[in-house]
């Protein structure tokens, strides 16, 4: 009782902001099934062509939201209306994005020029490293290092479940810095084209278009001026590399669970469509008693999600941390997909299975989100500590 | 969107806890508690209290005596109730009663029931539910017949929270038994010390007293009809949704019970489990989601919306929530779990015993899981009524 | 696959026991609800009067099992019978039983004849005394003592949780001798006439008919002869106490498993026929495809815990260890009973919570069972730990 | 009361064994299993080899040259088979359609089928399921109409296993429209080489090929109905009493994934996890009873039983369990559970990311979940028909 309260309540700008987002959805990206194959990951020159189809109509959408006082609530809207309809496609590109965001919040004047804008622009594909193989998500586990030689830094390690990795043009790599007396950790921008590495694709079960990789870092030298908010260095013991981390979790965990809304939505939408004019043992499947329970269950599920993602969503806006109500949102939402996308086959029966419809490929996709930035099972211990005021974990 | 209470509503919480933390209040509450039932207690003693305080008729016409709280004022005072375990049931009635006769009664009943209502002078039940009708309350058999000024009763009702207690209570019956079966129905507002009415007790889990009324050829006058004649479906839906803001009080109780659990479980080191603290996020999340839904409940009842759907939805929740907190706790606790109150070794001062016992009362009572269910596929969903 | 395979293939035998077994619930057992309240704790003379009008009846039924060769699937389903009729009955008879069939197996021939007659007759009320308030259901911790003077034993110590406790006049007590070099633990039979010993009655939620309680024992004597199984004294480190007490608890979780199979059974019946006669939205509630898939699902579960545990006991006919197949029996049969009154209770609605029809009583039973004797938690780490072959608890 | 295998059934076990572990045979295995569709996949090599044991008729009349094996023995052979992830999918068709012809087939259709059948030369497949019927096979809309010595058949199939491959389709069609729809079917065994067949891939989730099959006029000999006209609806049924055995064969899937599974926990230590043991011992008991299901209903089989009720409850049971355990499974592993086959760092040779989708397949394919609850509330608990 007396926690912070939410409700789904608003503005109209924000609704007129969704509708946008709708609208472009429709007519930018559902045709895109058409000339690309979302079945496998997409290649570099792939995500490169279509993001150039998109971008102008995408800038566009843009320029309407009022970005000088970023709302992430709108943004949480846009994004839900996007993911919908195309889930892999809308991970990819926002990953691809997504370290243009943080050299804006924490990099330099010439380090914004020089990555900003051919990120933005979809010259520049690019990634965020963080996960390593025997490290799994604690990022203060990391050991990827960059020695300080000259005015370079040689990186040594290797990374796994990269989103993007195997395409990327360009990585934010989260590393340990070994600089003279700094130690600390934090966040290095690597060209590929100047400092070259090597990456490996991994299929996997779901949001197949979206490439998951390897990445490979033998003696790769990166200049010492691509390291972000690195202030003084030598002074760098404090350094916010892993607050920045750790803030960048809440904010990734959320948007975890709203692709899941808006899977689950997506699939929802679809199941009751059909029930509605699919006929059985000579009624409409949506009049069936079993069939409506299934459908209620799933909508209560899908709108419960809904409140726990906007209401941490409305803390990141409000600029407070949100550590549990993002896990609590990110376990919530993400298993909530599960099963309401396997509710949604079940209600289409074996045409639930065939890739001619989209609920075997939504199913899958739900399945994925379950994994990244922390397992269900850690998101509730996240979540029981915080409670609790102990370490779980420990 | 908006995330903190506002500064009036902290204010009125404040006030609220303030007499829910008075320690003779709390010693009243023990006493009441050592007898046993929770769910449909009653204290005078509590009431009256209340009462002077105006919190009868909180959100009641201004004109009636009424203080006009808005919806999320409303949510507030139930929340902090509950969490404190403040035996309101009496309080809820008289509130909802009021506001029926308010809107919908004769003159010289708004006179005669009004005014000592909100002084907290008497009791109120609802005569809705019928050993044959049960949840399908359109099937009531109870017939009301007219007979010059007044109208005959004759039927049984059951299942009645402080019928027992009650000076009145909101009948339900059918008057014109020809109609189509929502269209025949009246309510009147009946005197229980009327000549042939019968009550009897019925004890449910938990040994809470719910009551059989049986009402053979008993006379109340026209005066005690409230609303038109055959017009009584249409009070009653009104007469849900002035229920509707209480729903916020199941989850605030799961709180308080859940707060009490963690304290437990740390005290005997038990939160150092892995599986303990899963089962406990789990508790936590599903107790946020009702105050999610509680909220957004109260906000659209602030603007004035009829949120039927999401009223379902939120007592579905919250009572699901329960029976799975009601359960996964005794699963921690083992045996003394299940002891009673008063019982050497009791935990939770008997709660989590009660607690289990009280899950499904809640998602039976005022509209079971499956007619929420229902409600939730029909408004919400357009989806073909059930069959 | 390759495990032991069970079916319910009951012999002709077997099914006529089953048959004697309802029919004397029904002439017997059920009547009695009308001579006594059964919502509260028997007293010590309702439980001997219950006996004696039982106790010839159901000399008759017995004397028609073969019990020269013990036949623990009949025990099974005339346990299953009886106790569908009344759960708080049957346990407290049960109990009562119990520590006969402790000194029948481990009693010397002047201890059988001592303690055996009287509590198979009814005239002394039996109780088993393992728990402490302490050490849980741990038996390898008990710190109830007997120390040895003379020819007496004294004992100190507090049970808890005690079945019958507050009704017993002789208790098998599990303690920790100290009789010189012997520190073994094994049992000791305590006679309340001439070893007095002090109880508290502990009010629980379900079985209320059934007395659990609090047992003290004070510098209590205790006729050294009482000792069970003791053998040759001062040899007796090796003793079978503690191994006793382990068999003990395969077949007590198994017949725990088996009293929810028999509750939620009855609460099946009541239901089914429930929705068969009642009618609501003009039409019976069996007609309904929500109440169809409830009372399916009622109908699969406990017709699957039934398997589990006529398997366990099998293997105990079999006389071959079940710890695995006692505890997967006891877990999922407890909590399936938990969940099948809940739906049955669901089925009728209101009604379901009155005491004027049977189902809150058994779902408040049903609640009883999934605690004693190792809870759900507990039954599943031991059948994790047999199955991967090594210690979950440490 | 039985719990062992006996002498004969243990030998035929370790036969059947011998057969999965040959090092030959597994090599073939996964080489089929790169290419990545284990749920309908065929092998040529395999399925000629097991014909060459008599495998494909083990359970026909002796007098067509079957084995007569019980219901017992054939459910050791499903229980090996899946255990070892062996693709029988052709091996039971062909079974189950030899033993249709062998019993409702004229001698001319007999001659034809049934030696080359048992000798592994042909493939089959079943066409009932139509775009418009889904699991009301009482629907089915596909014509068969009699012109002289022929019946032309008009109509689409779709969802069939081994559509691409089969020599013939074992195809339920109407036959006389003016009938209730139940007594209007006729089946026959369709020669997939008739001309007027067109067959079109349609692709699941797991990448497994299914297909469509469209008849445009396509002719075929009355010698090929199965049974008499118009008694199709009998055949099919029989015709599904004859599958029932093999449901056996999805609990030994997963408890070949079980045992997997524990051993890669093991390897990386989380067994120590008490979180994951709860898990492991729920998937363990559900798999336990899956099996005393599956042994009942063999039983009641072996005594000449029509178990109907226990069919359906095991087929339920077990699928429900394997969407659990894919489930849970995922979430032990973490993002390498994830993986297919084949990407560096797949977990279990793939085969976790394969159950998690098979799962749904099991639950949908040879009647959904819904449909078993159906036929457990009619048949078992008679239950008034689903509305």
């Amino acid at each position: 009782m007396g926690g912070p309260k939410v409700y789904l309540d608003f503005t109209e700008e924000q609704q007129m902001i969704a509708q946008m987002a709708r609208e472009f959805a429709e007519r930018e990206i559902a045709p895109l099934d058409e000339d690309y194959d979302f079945n496998r990951p997409l290649t570099n020159p792939e995500y490169k062509e279509i993001w150039s189809r998109l971008q102008p109509a995408f800038a566009n959408v843009i320029s309407d939201m009022d970005l000088s006082d970023l709302d992430f609530i709108a943004i949480g809207l846009f994004v839900e209306e996007i993911f919908k309809a195309n889930p892999s496609l809308v991970c990819t590109v926002g990953m691809a994005l997504a370290p243009a965001g943080m050299i804006y919040m924490y990099g330099n004047e010439e380090q914004k020029e020089r990555f900003v804008p051919p990120i933005l622009a979809g010259r520049k594909i690019g990634c965020t490293a963080i996960t390593e193989p025997d490290v799994g998500s604690n990022p203060a586990a990391i050991q990827t290092t960059a020695v300080r030689e000259g005015d370079s830094y040689i990186v040594n390690g290797t990374k796994t479940w990269i989103s993007n990795g195997s395409i990327s043009d360009v990585v934010a790599l989260i590393c340990r810095f070994s600089d003279g007396d700094d130690l600390s950790m934090g966040t290095l921008m690597v060209d590929r084209e100047e400092s070259p590495y090597e990456t490996n694709e991994l299929p996997h079960i779901g949001l197949k278009a979206f490439p998951t990789s390897e990445l490979f870092f033998t003696d790769c030298p990166v200049p010492a001026a691509n390291r972000l908010g690195g202030g003084n260095p030598g002074r760098g013991k404090g350094s916010k590399g892993l607050s920045m981390v750790f803030q960048g979790f809440e904010y990734a965990r959320t948007l975890l669970a709203l692709g899941s809304v808006a899977i689950a939505q997506a699939s929802f939408e679809y199941a009751t469509a059909y029930a509605k004019e699919r006929k059985q043992w000579g009624k409409y499947l949506g009049e069936h008693q079993l069939i409506q329970e299934m459908i209620t269950d799933m909508s209560v599920s899908i709108e419960t999600a809904r409140f726990l993602v906007y209401r941490a969503l409305s803390l990141i806006q409000a600029k407070k941390r949100c550590e549990r109500e993002a896990s609590m949102a990110k376990f919530y939402a993400t298993e909530m997909a599960v099963e309401v996308t396997s509710k949604a086959i079940q209600i289409m029966g074996a045409n639930g299975l065939s890739d001619e419809f989209p609920l075997e490929r939504l199913f899958r996709d739900a399945r994925m989100l379950t994994i990244p930035d922390g397992t269900t099972q850690i998101q509730k211990l996240i979540v029981a500590r915080c409670h609790l005021g102990l370490g779980a974990f420990s | 969107m908006d995330f903190e209470l506002d500064e009036r509503q902290k204010e009125l919480r404040r006030e609220f806890e303030e007499f829910c933390l008075d320690e003779d209040n709390r010693r009243i509450l023990a006493e009441l508690a050592d007898e046993g039932d929770y769910y449909n207690a009653h204290s005078w003693e509590l009431f009256k209290k209340m009462a002077e305080r105006g919190w009868i008729s909180l959100n009641w016409p201004v004109e009636y005596g009424g203080r006009g709280y808005t919806p999320e004022e409303m949510t507030v005072f139930h929340e902090t109730m509950a969490y404190h375990r403040m035996p309101i049931i009496a309080l809820i009635l008289s509130s909802l009663v009021g506001n029926v006769v308010a809107y919908f009664g004769s003159d010289a009943l708004k006179a005669e029931i009004l005014p000592r209502a909100s002084a907290g002078e008497l009791l109120f039940c609802l005569l809705y539910t019928e050993p044959d009708a049960g949840s399908d309350l359109a099937a009531l058999t109870t017939r009301a017949e007219e007979d010059g000024d007044y109208y005959v009763v004759n039927g049984t009702k059951i299942y009645t929270s402080l019928g027992h207690l009650a000076n009145y209570g909101l009948l339900a019956a059918r008057t014109n038994p020809e109609a189509p079966k929502r269209q025949g129905i009246s309510l009147f507002l009946l005197p229980l010390d009327s000549e042939g009415v019968t009550v009897s007790p019925i004890y449910t889990m938990g040994d809470g007293r719910v009551n059989e009324e049986v009402f053979t050829d008993v006379r109340v006058h026209r005066d005690y009809m409230i609303g038109e004649k055959d017009s009584g479906w249409f009070v009653l839906t009104m007469a849900l949704g002035l229920e509707r803001g209480s729903i916020a009080g199941v989850a605030a109780q799961g709180r308080a019970f859940l707060d009490g659990l963690i304290d437990l479980l740390r005290e005997t080191g038990m939160t150092s489990d892995p599986v303990v603290c899963q089962s406990l996020a789990e508790m936590e999340t599903v107790l946020e989601v009702s105050d999610l839904l509680n909220w957004n409940l109260t906000t659209l009842l602030g603007k004035g919306d009829v949120p039927i759907t999401e009223a379902a939805m939120a007592k579905l929740y919250s009572s699901e929530s329960m029976r799975r907190m009601g359960s996964e706790a005794l699963n921690m606790l083992g045996f003394a779990g299940l002891l009673r109150r008063g019982s050497p070794g009791a935990l939770l001062e008997g709660l989590s015993e009660y607690q289990y016992q009280m899950a499904p009362m809640i998602s039976i009572g005022a509209g079971s899981t499956e007619i929420m269910q229902g409600i939730i596929a029909r408004t919400g969903l357009g989806l073909a009524a059930k069959g």
